[in-house]
């Protein structure tokens, strides 16, 4: 059978975990597959807790001056949805694809720093629970002086600021007690899971590489997963001080944000947007790339013009950063800053279009089969397309100071990270179900899934483009009767409980496909790219010996050559060699060498929401308590043998 | 621009709209004034291009999805890896078409800029949850009411007494920030006698969604009128026992003087934190604009504000319904 | 172990690097002194100098001379990327209106 | 890495861990370019109360510059003796470094309690914010070095000794130095010169 090397017991201060079943070798793994999986799982988690609020958020606005919610409950709810629904679930869903697939698609055993990968996932999940205890713990109210008629929050105290936190708004004058706490510490934890992770994948796609696997032999998800790691690692930074000054403000008396003591409210709107504008293409990056490899599989045809996608990645990723203020358009910027923030944010239409008309290239003249995400990817092209349109008359400067806070921009972002990102996300998950689970989804509800979620979707995010010219401000609690958009609210709430419910379809699809499901075989798409010449589901060591990566798209070369026409003709030793594969997948020649699984990463991440708390409660014993836990943890971290270590002693004895 | 009114109309067909649309009062496509005119304009050029766009697009997806489909008898497709030449089409002509749509973007935004010449200077001030309004010109000071002659440029100087707000009426102009401790400017102007809705537009805390106001244009006469009225005090010689001269006495003793102002009653001086209440009565709505001034909601209101207004900074000062009423009669006197 | 392409410096270099780095300082903290006489000069020529003794401790200190080329652009990038975006904020919060 | 592990490594010639690092670092210039940039963007104003200007140290504030760029010598002097295989002498540099670095941390905290005395406290107005925050942030980055080249300096008691290759080595511990330098360097010229 398999020849992996175990831990044997050390005679280390601590012995490093072996177990590999049981709840236990989920929470010291440090495999990239256990640990994208338990990313997924998180993340949908959250993404359900934000679709809930969103659905309650629907249920106020679904006809005028309602109170189904208190405006407390509403502005609570709004600032969670966003938070979560971009904190919480996109970002770690992308993290959960790209820890389960950048090793198999670059051919290497594991990330480069296991160890840092299991870190940023724990924190990442202490930094959910800890913005999630504000509903336990928090504390809010009317800004000081003011009045609430009645003290109820039937939901418990969230942050509520908006998620962009706008200052002096959610400084501690206007908003008293501890929410707004949770909220900047909470997105400050998550930035570390975050920013670490940028570190580790970077390196892993630099240095990780199979043999051959050239940068420019690399799938595009790949690629997208390289671009989106250099947004994090230069973009976090910026607004990890921020918070940390939002910190200091609420907690030290500062007045970094405050006009009081001379500080600049602005300052914050250039911060978080220098970070925050990034931010939107790290929620679309991943799912650019999701697409560029379904697109072609289905059509079974080469992705049209590979170089050209990936540059338009990169100058998405670049110029991205230099258009941040084209949310601030009708704040305190001179009419210079206007006019050259719009042009940079028009540019950014042309890369967007090389990659639209390329993957429309793609699928011309090609043989395409629509299953489920094939669907989902196509459907991302028609629906992203809009919300990036209205993302251009956004940038029509004059034309935003009409749109700008208004529901049409509700609207662009909903199709493009819900349209966008969500669709490519739900092809994703469709197309490595096989991969991941070793069965096959039933096609059947995944189409209903689809269907129901894109006429859902239009429904619920088409029409308030049309509030929004009317008049529809964002983030109200109540709209009056005579501005007469009572019909399009209600259409719009009703559109929103067909995603729910096309949601649960998705539920239902995957916990039945997971058992019941058929037997996938680790080719079920005829797929392009080296993660599927492995058996499904991947094995611990998904290759049993580093492949060597001969041309792009290498597993389909591996089955297909062309004839005079250009078309693909099957070789003949194609199937032979696949069940060679295959055998060989599941049984490795040569001894393996695994990462160690570890204690530390969940200790050393559980330190951080006690420090969080010391700093909100000003306790100094949950500071020390929070320190002994980082020191324990990196200590540990620090003295456990590595594998290299670890062997050599092996070969010593 | 009767041309861009009827692509509107097309519009509304596209969406079939029901019965139920009549008049939305922020709607921001009725421009009503030459400033929210040129955005118009702007946006439907940018509008037609972008469904030009969409239409290439959506046609393409779909004409692919229904005519390359999987067939039983279609054969493997030809392996093409790109095509220089369109490649270089399609980046080069989105560029045009932007660069097409940027040169009248830009002289729109530096025509808006611009402060307009003998334009009338108003002050806009912002409070949570209300706007309120200096002319410094002729000395008034009022709140969620803004009153501005007819075809005339005014020029809104504006900033924030706490958090940002976001000075909005659709029909006039685009949004522009209220900020404290800066200024920001914006030009109003109305092309006939009107009543427009005003909204708040950034998110400012609790009352938010009740931050509203509306803006009146006046043909010339009636704004001089309006303008000599704001500057004399409300009627002062309250008839002896009515129930008007109870109500002053409420307001006197009440505690409503800490923060409100009738000049020419009780001698105050400068700035109180809410509304001037001098002319109150020629308001048509009030706190905010988020409620119609009739005794019913001043009765709603004077009994418990943040019922209505949740976190607002008048307090409830338990006052009697006798005690109501009295001040009811009396703000019904400001004229 | 890494694999380095130039030799490293030895330590009787690493001294002298130490000192011209002390001199450049020393001269650093005599332009503040001298503000009245070099007048305008002043800033630039500050910043010139704090410029050079970053230059040389990357350079030399950090070996990011003798790194491979890749790190170098990283690091550069990270540097150009910050400068800009952050004298596009510094001018236009400069540009305000305050009151 | 043992031979039976047929995973070729590094294709860009620059071991992983160094490759992380200096990632690591230039990603820090985000973090110290935006404290700077907003000390810049309030040095630009007025406001009322005590200035910088008011409390500055020129003469011992220099001195703690000198001290923190000679821990970049000694520190490089530590990483060339390591290289040599010299652990006498390693740990004789290191065990400088730190103590120059505790020195200049100790004139930071004097300074500190200096100001602090002269009425320029945390809250007192913008500028004493973003001057405590943002020398306050490197500060920490200090004291984060000094606590590991304390370790690498006990490390180095152990038998063993230290070396160039696994885990935290000296060899990160010195490009964390240096890069704290460099960031003085700056403040330096930026905070008080200019
Ligand atoms: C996944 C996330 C995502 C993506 C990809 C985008 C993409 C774009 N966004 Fe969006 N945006 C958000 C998420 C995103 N945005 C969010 C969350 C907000 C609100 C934040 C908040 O306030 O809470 C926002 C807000 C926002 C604003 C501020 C609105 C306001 O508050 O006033 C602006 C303004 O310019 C803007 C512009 C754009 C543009 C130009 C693009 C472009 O990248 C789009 C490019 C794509 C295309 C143009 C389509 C394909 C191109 C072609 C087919 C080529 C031919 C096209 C032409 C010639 C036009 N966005
Ligand atoms: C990726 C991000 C993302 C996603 C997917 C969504 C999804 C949705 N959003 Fe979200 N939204 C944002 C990001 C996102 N949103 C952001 C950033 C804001 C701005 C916040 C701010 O202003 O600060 C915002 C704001 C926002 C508003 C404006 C609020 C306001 O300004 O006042 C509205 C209003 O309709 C809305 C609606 C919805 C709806 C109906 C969905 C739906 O698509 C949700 C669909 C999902 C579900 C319905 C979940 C399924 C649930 C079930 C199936 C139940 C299962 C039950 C059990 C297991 C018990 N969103
Ligand atoms: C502590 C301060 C305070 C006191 C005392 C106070 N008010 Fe107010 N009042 C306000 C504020 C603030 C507003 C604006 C609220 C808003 O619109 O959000 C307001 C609004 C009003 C308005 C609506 C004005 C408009 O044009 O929108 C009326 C009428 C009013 N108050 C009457 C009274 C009366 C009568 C009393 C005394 C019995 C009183 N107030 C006492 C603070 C106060
Ligand atoms: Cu003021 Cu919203
Ligand atoms: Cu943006």
């Amino acid at each position: 059978m398999t020849k992996i090397i175990e831990p044997k017991k050390q005679s280390n201060i601590f012995k490093r975990p072996s177990s590999e079943t049981g709840i236990w070798s989920w929470i010291t793994t440090v495999d990239h597959k256990k640990i994208g999986i338990m990313y997924g799982y998180a993340a949908f988690f959250f993404l359900l807790i934000g679709g809930i609020e969103a659905l309650l958020l629907r249920i106020q606005l679904a006809s005028p001056d309602n109170n189904f919610l208190s405006a407390a409950e509403y502005n609570a709810m709004f600032t969670m949805h966003g938070t979560t629904m971009i904190f919480l679930a996109i970002m770690p869903i992308s993290a959960a694809f790209f820890n389960y697939l950048l090793p198999l698609q670059i051919g290497a055993r594991d990330v480069a720093f296991p160890r840092l990968n299991a870190l940023s996932f724990w924190i990442f999940i202490f930094g959910g629970v800890f913005l999630y205890s504000t509903f336990l713990f928090g504390t809010a109210g009317a800004p000081q002086g003011g009045y609430l008629a009645e003290e109820v929050s039937r939901l418990g105290s969230a942050p509520n600021g908006g998620w962009f936190g706008y200052q002096p708004n959610a400084g501690f004058k206007y908003s008293p007690g501890t929410a707004m706490d949770y909220w900047a510490i909470g997105l400050q934890i998550l930035g570390i899971a975050s920013l670490v992770s940028a570190f580790n994948f970077i390196t892993t796609i630099l240095n990780m590489r199979t043999k051959g696997m050239r940068l420019m032999r690399m799938p595009v998800f790949t690629w997208m997963t390289f671009a989106v790691s250099f947004l994090l690692a230069f973009s976090l930074p910026i607004i990890a001080i921020a918070l940390f000054y939002v910190t200091f403000d609420r907690q030290f008396g500062t007045t970094f944000f405050l006009t009081e003591g001379g500080g600049d409210p602005i300052l914050w709107q250039h911060l978080f947007w220098l970070f925050g504008h990034p931010e939107v293409y790290i929620l679309i990056l991943p799912a650019f790339g999701i697409v560029s490899e379904v697109l072609p599989t289905f059509s079974r045809k080469p992705l049209f013009g590979y170089p050209a996608i990936v540059f338009a990645g990169f100058g998405i990723a670049f110029i991205g950063f230099g258009v941040w203020a084209h949310h601030m358009f009708a704040s305190a910027i001179s009419p210079v800053a206007q006019a050259g923030f719009g042009l940079s944010t028009m540019v950014i239409a042309v890369p967007t279009g090389v990659k639209i008309f390329n993957w429309l290239g793609t699928i011309w003249g090609g043989k395409l089969k629509l299953n489920t995400p094939m669907l989902f990817s196509l459907g991302f092209i028609g629906m992203f397309v809009i919300g990036g349109l209205s993302g251009v008359t956004h940038s029509i400067v004059p034309a935003d100071t009409q749109q700008t806070d208004t529901y049409y921009v509700v609207a662009h972002f909903h199709y493009v990270l819900f349209g966008g990102a969500m669709f490519g996300i739900f092809s994703g998950l469709y197309y490595w179900f096989p991969k991941v689970w070793g069965k096959m989804y039933n096609e059947a509800l995944g189409k209903i899934h689809f269907w129901l979620m894109i006429i859902g979707f239009n429904l619920t995010f088409g029409p308030m483009h049309w509030l929004g010219l009317q008049g529809q401000v964002r983030r109200t609690w109540v709209y009056a009767e005579e501005t007469n958009l009572g019909f399009w609210n209600l259409i719009v709430s009703i559109g929103a409980f067909i995603i729910a419910l096309s949601i649960l379809v998705f539920m239902a699809n995957w916990i039945y496909s997971k058992r019941k499901g058929p037997e996938a075989g680790f080719d079920p798409w005829d797929a392009r790219t080296i993660e599927w010449s492995i058996p499904s589901p991947t094995p611990v060591w998904n290759f049993s010996k580093a492949p060597e990566v001969k041309s792009l798209d290498d597993f389909w070369h591996m089955k297909y050559d062309e004839d005079e026409d250009g078309r693909p003709v099957r070789k003949e030793g194609a199937d032979a060699l696949l069940a060679e594969l295959e055998e060989e997948g599941l049984n490795p020649s040569e001894e393996i060498v695994l990462p160690n699984p570890s204690y530390f990463p969940i200790i050393l991440a559980s330190g951080l929401p006690f420090l969080g708390y010391a700093v909100i409660y000003k306790m100094l014993p949950l500071a020390i308590l929070g320190t002994l836990l980082i020191l324990i943890g990196s200590f540990g971290w620090g003295t456990e043998p590595l594998e290299e270590e670890f062997m050599e002693d092996l070969e010593n004895e | 621009m009767k041309l861009f009114k009827s692509k509107k109309i097309f519009l509304l067909g596209f969406i079939f709209i029901a019965s139920c649309i009549e008049d939305a009062p922020l709607d921001s496509l009725s421009p009503a004034g030459p400033y929210a005119r040129s955005i118009d304009e702007l946006f439907w050029l940018t509008f037609w291009i972008a469904v030009g766009v969409f239409v290439i697009v959506q046609g393409a997806l779909l004409f692919s999805v229904f005519y390359f489909k999987e067939r039983e008898s279609s054969p493997d497709p030809k392996q093409i890896h790109g095509n220089n030449f369109l490649e270089i089409l399609w980046t080069i002509i989105p560029v045009l078409i932007l660069a097409a749509i940027a040169v009248p973007t830009v002289k729109t935004i530096f025509d808006l800029a611009r402060e307009p010449e003998d334009a009338l200077k108003i002050e806009v001030i912002g409070h949570q949850w209300w706007f309120e309004y200096k002319y410094p010109d002729f000395g008034i000071t009022t709140a969620n009411v803004l009153v501005i002659p007819e075809d005339q440029p005014v020029r809104l100087e504006m900033w924030s007494n706490d958090v940002l707000h976001n000075y909005w009426v659709p029909k006039l102009n685009g949004k522009r920030y209220l900020v404290p401790g800066q200024t920001t400017y914006l030009n109003l102007q109305a092309d006939s006698p009107e009543e427009f809705w005003a909204q708040c537009g950034e998110y400012c805390g609790l009352s938010h969604s009740k931050m509203r106001g509306r803006v009146i244009s006046m043909t010339e006469s009636d704004f001089a009128a309006w303008v000599a009225n704001e500057q004399s005090y409300a009627e002062k010689e309250l008839p002896e026992s009515s129930l008007a001269a109870e109500g002053q006495l409420v307001y006197l003793n009440a505690g409503c003087t800490q923060c409100h102002v009738i000049d020419g009653v009780w001698d105050v001086q400068g700035d109180r934190i809410a509304p001037n209440l001098t002319h109150f009565a020629n308001r048509s709505v009030f706190a905010g604009a988020a409620l119609k001034n009739n005794p019913e909601n001043l009765t709603k209101w004077l009994a418990n504000p943040a019922e209505i207004k949740p976190g607002t900074f008048m307090p409830n000062l338990e006052l009697t319904e006798k005690e109501i009423n009295a001040l009811i009669a009396y703000l019904g006197t400001l004229k | 172990m890494s694999v380095d392409h130039k030799p490293h410096p030895k330590p009787a270099q690493y001294v002298q690097i130490a000192l011209v780095l002390g001199v450049l300082t020393a001269i650093e903290v005599a332009l503040y002194y001298t503000e009245d006489f070099v007048g305008v000069f002043t800033d630039p020529l500050l910043i010139i100098l704090a410029v050079g003794k970053f230059v040389i401790v990357v350079g030399w200190f950090m070996h990011l001379r003798f790194e491979n080329s890749l790190i170098n652009k990283f690091f550069t990038g990270g540097m150009i990327l910050a400068l800009i975006l952050f004298a596009i904020v510094m001018f236009e919060r400069a540009a305000a209106n305050f009151i | 890495m043992s031979d039976s592990h047929s995973y070729p490594h590094e294709p860009t010639g620059v071991e992983t861990r160094k490759l992380g690092f200096w990632i690591f670092l230039s990603t820090e210039i985000l973090f110290f370019g935006t404290l700077i940039t907003t000390f810049m963007i309030f040095k630009g104003r007025d406001f009322p109360g005590i200035k910088l200007t008011d409390v500055y140290d020129i003469p011992f504030t220099s001195v703690s510059s000198f001290v923190l760029l000679m821990s970049s010598l000694t520190m490089v002097l530590a990483h060339n003796a390591l290289e040599n295989n010299d652990q006498e002498k390693t740990r004789v540099w290191l065990l400088s470094t730190a103590m120059l670095g505790a020195v200049f941390l100790a004139g930071q905290i004097y300074e500190f309690t200096e100001f602090y005395h002269k009425g320029f406290e945390l809250s007192s107005n913008i500028f004493s914010s973003t001057f405590y925050v943002l020398t306050g942030f490197h500060g920490l980055h200090v004291f984060i070095g000094v606590v590991l080249l304390l370790a690498l300096w006990g490390i180095g008691q152990r038998q063993k000794g230290l070396s160039l290759d696994g885990g935290m080595n000296l060899e990160f511990v010195a490009l964390y130095w240096h890069f704290v330098d460099i960031v003085w360097i700056v403040l330096f010229t930026v905070v008080y010169l200019i």
